[in-house]
């Protein structure tokens, strides 16, 4: 078998601010809402706590992000997707929920540097002077779905596989030398 | 262009990440149903210029459908309420009427 | 003639001269000149000519209200026409051409539309060119549009890049004038997120170039102090050279910045179109000057006063040496005063007031400028440039008195407030007796999402026509607006300006009063579409008395500026056409944008590449390296065939058919949609959601499933997987999966909340290959890792394993009827998974094929196509998938919708195959004629194509199509009607089971 | 009525045109009439201009809340063809495209009907089969189609961007009769003639209710007064709904916004009206060289002829990659209609539960190029009572038999 490949194979962009494809990264869906036993559950897999609403909780190179009421987006090595939902089904076991990797169905950039913020602000409807700490911001990147949080110098985008390489341009065509807001 | 809170997340998320659904609170009417009833589940929607409840969708966000009371003739948004509702919430019918004096109300 | 001045220029750097070039002609500017600066300076006033007469037409104003003075600008791919000069900052190297004429500017034969004139009053082209009928479309009406159009059309591909961005602000700030900055100012220190937005490189507004004086110091100091102040605000943000166009529902903004239009070719976008979500809005977009109606108002020279006092107090340039200023206001004054200032001659204030007093005219008469009041400009005198005035009594109908030499004529008609913003979203006017002009209403705003007010009017964009008012209205419209946004305002000390007395001014529509009609037929009111005073009377005369019908017949207003000089006037003159007061007649609506925007912003980041996401699957790479022809299916592309060297795509597609039939064919099916369903109730979700019944398929086994929607028609169709006791697995169509997913959505969310299920997407996940062909099972046992026998793995089952070391789900499906694998694995492994299948197969004749070939055997076995078949009129039980039905369940989506007479109808068209008498294709989309015509004459048919291929297997045309009670007329002749390169024909075909191969499916049975 | 010729306006040149007498007059409302039309835009004028051509029936008076042709028939693209797949729809606008063909000379107005050629683009090979099929249906529909080659679209348009790459051009549908007219001039023609056929065109007269005994209308009451009638039709586009109310029925139909904007006028580049639906955008030049766009509807009930501006940005995102020299013309104005859609989205051209009183509504995106037929079919519906050919299938009862007349299904869409 192969190595896993990542939408773009790591490309890059340098301009007022860097981007640069991550990945692969282990991700799991799950679909879950009152269930017992669920932070447990979710800690056993990501070391986090269980995400308030519109949050991710962060630990290391693992994390939960809140999706929806009853989604919950688990971020892993990608080695390890396969062990976490095996994990996730003995713990929830006989209760309602559904987890799913996802891993080979994303991709994922960093947007760093000082004005990385400027970047999205070309693309997504999204006041970052609102944005919270900790916020998972589910929304639109131009003509797409996407998700990003802050993380240490910038962001992390994620966003559909097969848009990748679209969302790639976009993030590379705002972030050229010349083309900041402010 | 406008913006509507989605009762599930609270993003003040902007028409643009949302989809539209048209009249909320329908009555699905399946097999067994008279032709005028299937008609009127299929095709007599409201068109009232004035208040108006409709579905929405947060779909470039927590992808939950949720419902919205909406002035058609000045856009004016009174609120917006979980799918999950066979009608509007009580406290949004008082604050419209409030607002509406001449409103007939839902239904 | 116009001329630089020896000193002053409050704008331009004269260490920094630039070149430029007009018509060819090479001249000089300074930095910091506009392109309207500069060509004055060089004496060219004469820039254009009008849509109509092609009359001369000069520069009027120096702002974005410019009717004239239009040009094409660049060349190349930085062509731009109608570029307005007076907003053009001036760059080095700048090429300009005027518009509207041929061959020359001085020398236009479009101008004897000027001496016929009298024949063109508004809407006499809907009085003429009737007869004879043809001519319309091949004489006049060509004529006619060779001879407006202004600017030529550009002929390149755009050279330069556009973006976008979004912003919030609690308050967004419109105007950079000493308005705006107050209101800036206050909310800022009140702790408000601010914009400021301002059109021009420079802030300041009018207050800068009148000199007024602020707290005891010139304007320039308060605006100096002022945007220090905001610089140092960590929450505001000032930004120049940055339009707000318009204003929309829910605070939401577009404003265009011109990034890199004075500095094109620097790598930085051309313009950045804002999209700013604002808790409200403050409009402190100043005020236009209005012209006065006077006979050959239009003339080259004939200028704004105020605009003539910014060219010479702003550029240093004169526009004449003698200027005769003409007005029914005090405001004027300050043009001549400033005109005398510099040196220049004012032969002549002509005032429409009989009494003049004021302090400006007191300091005017101190300078000994002669006033005329109670006078008008009869007529003005010359040709493409101003020589003189002729000046009669404002009262009288237009005896001269006077001739007064001059070159160019400063005239004030009194000032609109620019109220665009404040009514793009339907706040309300009131028209201001005191000073002739439309105001904002502040008790009838525009409605924001909480049904309170979303614009704030301020300074003299509301009315408030002194320094001092300004000022104060700027403060308090500010200070009202951030506590409606629930903030408070900080206690500061509102700037003093010392109160003017200014006489009042006196409304002036037409000069003089009661001019003659020969003389009205010469009062521009729109000077770039050429309407007058007598086209505005004629189209009342004949009963377009509302304004908008006015505006239509005869195009008022409707130029590239909007009608900003024009509008009020043209009111002004329709009212007292129709007797009425001017409220009682009504304003034009505003329409966004405020001037016009490039189209290219507009579209913003979204060309070429990134014009569209474009959706690849892991194997895309692969299919472009390896010559794949693509087509578009929604977003994705999926080869269409992988044509060879010298082969068409026709004979590639056949290649690949047969190559799939009788060897081995490999299927980049990654698009295909891939749904989980979960949960208890997941079956009996699945029941309602599919036409048949799922919630009984065994684990481990495959079921071929229909969906409707609540109409009854066939939406999509695909295979279910029972994965394991609470889970099955949906496939839906390429394009269907995101709209299958969110149909699911929908119905569990809005209708059967308490139905316990979770979806999931996954349809990314996989990479999905399909090996197809006699050879398809030898392939899979070469790559290795599991049992994929008849046995182990039987038709309509899957199972899960590894081959060739990957990580694999391999379904047992079959949509060309041959042996064939469906292969998920993780998208991460597609690109390698698929080489290893092209490697390991080899031997065994593994060819790639594309979607032609996949449709065409398809359509081989009589397989339906969802978008071929069906086309959202089609129920499956015309398609005969009744099979797919259940008659046990109560209900499924769909099912009362079938009920219905028309589509419970036993005539309804019915899926059948056609084969051509003769063997050929029949054309796609033909219909099956019958006898007879129909009520309103046209043919009747009773059936029509939906696929016809030719059959590379069968080697003779094939076609699906529906028919009127077709599967009871197998065997019959029918006669399609056909159309070719416009000759209408007829083909006559044979009705026959629409499974043309392999009709006991024994093939994928192996 | 005088007429209008080259004749007469060179004879009022020599007066300053002080002579030409009002287009049409502006009484008062009579007490009765033999038929009220409520909606003086295009589609009520014409039901007016065709009971009285066809049926001399001109006891008439046709009333307007506003300024006649001030709704729809003076906000959109003005596109007029006639290529529907669908028989009845392929019948009315065939109709109506006729007569628009002569309607300068009927009315003796110049409503500069200009049938310059129109396109439909294919960028799909999904949309090359569906205009294949609407050409076949076309030739046995009696409209003069054709499907075209990407050579011939590009001789036909020279600045189109034929080569994709995104979309590449395969080939269109051509009307070769398809083209536009002046809108404003419709409007302003029928009310004219309606107004020397004797007709009584009543302006700035809103309905504010409809009286009815017995099952059928005996008047409605507006802002002038009470009007009497013995027949009432009812053709006032995205108001429908609440017109419907005040006479007691409910209509399958929703208001929502459509949008339209047009570029700062250029010379002529573009001879044809060229509609792109793979990318969603349609573009025409005018006569006075603004070049007209057309944008998509919003998804939400709206009543404020106000759109949502990202739908202007998506069409000219289309546009441009479809002509890419239009980049860096200017917005010079946009503007929204309120449309009214039906279930279908084809027109009601209908009797309703009230005896004498009948519907025509529901044109959507799409009411423009009707118009004249639109009015003929209206016009022989209410002067017997009964739907002829024309109007038979658009009765508003049909989306309960499930008798849809569905253009989506063709490749493209509406407008």
């Amino acid at each position: 078998m192969s190595d896993p490949v990542s939408a773009l194979g790591g490309a890059t962009f340098d301009g007022f601010a860097r981007v640069r494809e991550i990945g692969p990264i282990g991700m799991v869906t799950l679909r879950a809402k009152d269930v017992a036993g669920l932070a447990e559950a979710v800690k056993a897999v990501t070391g986090t706590a269980l995400p308030a609403p519109r949050k991710i909780e962060v630990a290391g190179e693992r994390a939960c992000g809140w999706m929806s009421p009853d989604e919950y987006l688990l971020v892993l090595p990608y080695a390890e997707a396969g062990a976490a939902i095996a994990s996730l089904s003995k713990a929830l076991a006989g209760q309602h929920f559904l987890a799913a990797d996802v891993s080979d169905a994303r991709a994922v950039f960093r947007v760093e540097g000082e004005k990385a913020a400027q970047v999205l602000a070309k693309l997504s409807p999204v006041d970052f002077a609102a944005l919270q700490p900790g916020e998972l911001r589910r929304t639109r990147a131009a003509q797409v779905a996407a998700a990003f949080w802050a993380d240490g110098d910038g962001f992390t985008v994620v966003c559909f596989r097969s848009v990748g390489k679209y969302v790639f341009d976009l993030l590379a065509s705002s972030a050229m030398a010349g083309s900041e807001l402010a | 262009m406008l913006v509507l809170e989605c009762p599930y997340c609270g993003v003040k998320a902007e028409e643009t990440e949302l989809s539209p659904g048209y009249e909320a609170h329908l009555k699905r009417f399946g097999p067994g149903s008279s032709d005028e009833e299937f008609e009127s589940y299929m095709f007599a929607r409201k068109n009232p210029k004035g208040v108006h409840f409709e579905r929405w969708r947060h779909v470039y966000g927590c992808g939950k459908w949720f419902l919205a009371a909406r002035c058609t003739a000045t856009l004016e948004v009174f609120g917006t309420y979980p799918a999950q509702s066979s009608e509007p919430p009580a406290d949004l019918v008082a604050k419209i009427k409030a607002k509406r004096p001449d409103w007939k109300g839902y239904k | 003639m116009s001329t630089r001045l020896a000193k002053g220029g409050r704008l331009i750097d004269r260490t920094a001269t630039q070149e430029f070039s007009f018509n060819g002609k090479r001249l000089k500017g300074f930095k910091g000149d506009t392109l309207a600066a500069a060509l004055l300076a060089n004496d060219q006033m004469l820039v254009g000519r009008s849509f109509k007469y092609h009359r001369p037409r000069g520069i009027v104003a120096a702002g974005p209200e410019e009717p004239n003075a239009l040009v094409n600008l660049g060349r190349g791919g930085r062509f731009e026409p109608n570029q307005r000069v007076t907003t053009t900052e001036l760059f080095e190297g700048l090429e300009a051409k005027s518009q509207n004429h041929w061959p020359s500017l001085e020398f236009d034969v479009g101008v004897v539309n000027n001496y016929v004139a009298r024949f063109l009053p508004a809407g006499f082209y809907y009085k003429t060119f009737i007869h004879p009928r043809p001519f319309w479309k091949h004489v006049f009406e060509p004529i006619i549009r060779q001879s407006a159009g202004l600017g030529a059309a550009p002929k390149d591909r755009d050279a330069d890049r556009y973006e976008q961005a979004y912003a919030f602000c609690d308050l967004l700030v419109v105007g950079g004038g000493i308005a705006g900055l107050q209101a800036a100012l206050v909310a800022g220190r009140a702790g408000a997120r601010v914009i400021l937005l301002e059109q021009t490189a420079h802030f300041g507004g009018r207050a800068v170039v009148d000199g007024e004086v602020i707290d005891g110091k010139p304007a320039d100091a308060f605006v100096t102090a002022a945007l220090a102040e905001l610089g140092g605000m960590a929450n505001v943000t000032v930004k120049a050279r940055t339009m707000g166009a318009g204003v929309y529902d829910h605070g939401y903004v577009l404003a265009d910045e011109k990034v890199a239009d004075h500095t094109p070719g620097d790598g930085r976008p051309k313009h950045r179109l804002w999209r700013i979500r604002a808790g409200k809005i403050l409009t402190a977009t100043g005020a236009i000057e209005r012209p006065l109606s006077f006979a050959g108002n239009d003339i080259p020279g004939v200028m704004l006063a105020a605009s003539v006092r910014d060219y010479v107090v702003n550029f240093a340039v004169s526009p004449a040496d003698r200027t005769v200023v003409v007005t029914n206001n005090d405001d004027a004054y300050r043009t001549a005063i400033a005109l005398k200032e510099a040196g220049l001659a004012v032969p002549a204030i002509i005032d429409a007031r009989s009494n003049v007093t004021g302090e400006l005219p007191a300091r005017a008469r101190s300078l000994g400028i002669r006033i005329e009041a109670g006078r008008g400009v009869a007529k003005v005198l010359g040709g493409k440039r101003v020589t003189g005035v002729s000046i009669c009594l404002q009262a009288g109908e237009g005896a001269v008195i006077d001739e007064i030499a001059c070159d160019a004529v400063a005239m004030s008609g009194g000032w609109s407030p620019v109220v665009h913003l404040w009514s793009h979203c339907g706040g309300k006017l009131n028209w201001d007796t005191t000073n002739a002009h439309f105001r904002p209403d502040a008790a009838r705003p525009p409605l924001n999402h909480d049904g309170g007010a979303m614009v704030y009017a301020a300074g003299i964009a509301n009315g408030a026509m002194t320094t001092a008012a300004v000022l104060a209205d700027a403060d308090a419209q500010a200070q009202a607006a951030v506590t409606a946004l629930g903030m408070a305002p900080k206690p500061a000390e509102l700037p003093y300006a010392a109160p003017v007395v200014e006489g009042a001014m006196e409304a002036v529509w037409i000069m003089p009063q009661g001019a003659t009609a020969p003389l009205k037929s010469k009062m521009w009111l729109d000077y770039q579409n050429d309407v007058k005073v007598s086209d505005v009377q004629l189209a009342a005369r004949e009963g377009y008395e509302s304004v908008e019908h006015t505006k239509r017949y005869t195009t008022l207003g409707m130029a590239t500026d909007q009608g900003k000089l024009s509008n009020i006037n043209g009111l002004a003159v329709l009212a007292g056409a129709l007797n009425e007061d001017i409220p009682q007649v009504g304003t034009t609506t505003f329409r966004p944008p405020y001037t016009p925007v490039t189209l290219g912003a507009l579209a913003g980041e979204a060309r070429g590449e990134i014009f569209q996401p474009l959706r690849r699957t892991p194997m895309h790479a692969w299919h472009e390296k390896n010559g794949a022809y693509m087509e578009p299916v929604g977003l994705w592309r999926r080869p269409y065939t992988f044509p060879r060297t010298g082969e068409t795509h026709e004979q590639a597609v056949h290649r690949e058919v047969l190559n799939t039939r009788e060897k081995l064919g490999l299927l980049d099916a990654s698009t295909l949609g891939k749904i989980i369903v979960k949960g208890p109730d997941a079956g009996r979700f699945l029941d309602m959601l599919y036409t048949g019944v799922m919630s009984t398929l065994p684990i481990g086994k495959c079921r071929y499933g229909l969906m409707c929607n609540e109409q009854g028609f066939l939406s999509d169709d695909g295979v279910v997987a029972r994965i394991d006791e609470e889970t099955w697995l949906c496939h839906t169509t390429s394009g269907g999966a995101d709209r299958i997913h969110a149909w699911m959505e929908d119905w569990l969310q809005c209708e059967w909340w308490d139905w316990k299920v979770y979806t999931a997407n996954v349809t990314e996940q996989y990479a999905q290959v399909a090996v197809v062909g006699p050879n398809a099972r030898k392939l899979l046992e070469k790559l290795g890792g599991m049992d994929v026998s008849k046995e182990a793995l039987p038709f309509m089952q899957w199972a899960d394993g590894t081959l060739g070391g990957f990580p694999v789900r391999v379904y047992r499906i079959s949509f060309s009827g041959e042996l064939s694998y469906e292969i998920a694995v993780p998208a991460s492994h597609g690109a390698a998974f698929w080489e290893a299948c092209h490697k390991a197969g080899a031997e065994f004749g593994a060819m790639p094929y594309g979607t032609e070939a996949l449709h065409i055997m398809r359509a081989e076995k009589g397989f339906i196509m969802i978008g071929d078949e069906t086309d959202g009129t089609v129920i499956p039980q015309d398609l005969n998938l009744d099979w797919a039905i259940s008659k046990k369940k109560d209900d499924f989506l769909g099912k009362r919708g079938q009920q219905r007479n028309h589509l419970a109808s036993p005539d309804r068209w019915k899926l059948v195959g056609f084969e051509a008498l003769d063997g050929s294709v029949i054309p796609d989309g033909a219909y099956v004629v019958d006898s007879g015509v129909n009520g309103n004459g046209q043919r009747n048919v009773q059936g029509r194509i939906t696929s016809t291929y030719f059959s590379p297997t069968l080697k003779k045309g094939i076609a699906m199509g529906l028919l009127k009670h077709g599967p009871k007329r197998m065997g019959e002749v029918v006669e399609f009607g056909t159309f070719k390169n416009g000759v209408q024909g007829t083909l006559k075909a044979r009705v026959v089971d629409p499974v043309f191969f392999d009709k006991d499916g024994e093939k994928q049975n192996v | 009525m005088k007429r209008y010729s080259v004749f007469a306006i060179a004879r009022e040149a020599m007066r300053h045109h002080t002579g030409w007498e009002r287009a049409w007059r502006s009484p008062e409302p009579k007490k009765q009439y033999d038929v009220v039309i409520v909606g003086a835009g295009g589609h009520g004028l014409a039901t007016a201009y065709y009971l009285g051509k066809n049926f001399g029936i001109t006891n008439v008076a046709v009333i307007e809340k506003g300024w006649l042709g001030g709704g729809n028939t003076g906000r959109n693209t003005t596109i007029i063809r006639s290529n529907y797949l669908q028989d009845p729809s392929a019948a009315i606008y065939e109709k109506a495209r006729s007569l628009y063909e002569t309607l300068s000379q009927d009315l003796n107005y110049n409503v500069m009907f200009s049938p310059r050629g129109l396109l439909m683009l294919a960028q799909t090979h999904h949309e090359v089969r569906g205009y294949l099929r609407t050409v076949h249906a076309n030739a046995l529909q009696g409209v003069a189609t054709e499907w075209i080659e990407p050579a011939r679209v590009k001789e036909l348009v020279p600045i189109i961007n034929i080569d994709g790459p995104r979309y590449p051009v395969l080939g269109a549908l051509y009307q070769a009769r398809g083209g536009t007219a002046r809108h404003d001039a419709v409007a302003w023609g029928y009310a004219r003639a309606c107004s020397a056929m004797g007709m009584d065109i009543i302006q700035q007269c809103e309905v504010k209710g409809v009286r009815s005994e017995g099952g059928a209308v005996t008047g409605v009451d507006t802002t002038k007064g009470f009007i009497g009638t013995k027949k009432l039709g009812i053709v006032v586009a995205g108001h429908s709904g609440q017109v419907a109310d005040m006479a007691g029925f409910r209509l399958p139909v929703e208001a929502v916004a459509l949008q339209a904007l047009v570029s700062e006028p250029i010379k002529p580049c573009m001879d044809v009206v060229v509609m792109a639906n793979t990318v969603h955008g349609y573009m025409s030049q005018s006569d006075k060289g603004e070049m007209v766009i057309g944008g998509g509807t919003d998804g939400f009930n709206n009543f404020t002829q106000r759109g949502s501006f990202h739908h202007i940005e998506e069409t000219l995102r289309a546009l441009i990659e479809t002509f890419p020299m239009i980049s860096r013309l200017k917005m010079l104005r946009q503007w929204g209609g309120i449309v009214d859609m039906t279930g279908d989205r084809s027109p009601i051209i209908s009797k309703t539960p009230l005896g004498n009183c009948f519907i025509n509504c529901g044109w959507g995106t799409g009411g423009f190029k009707a118009i004249p037929g639109s009015g003929w079919a209206m016009a022989e519906l209410m002067a017997k009572g009964e739907p002829g050919a024309l109007a038979k299938d658009f009765s508003m009862w049909r989306f309960k038999e499930g008798q849809f007349i569905d253009e989506s299904v063709a490749a493209g869409v509406a407008h």
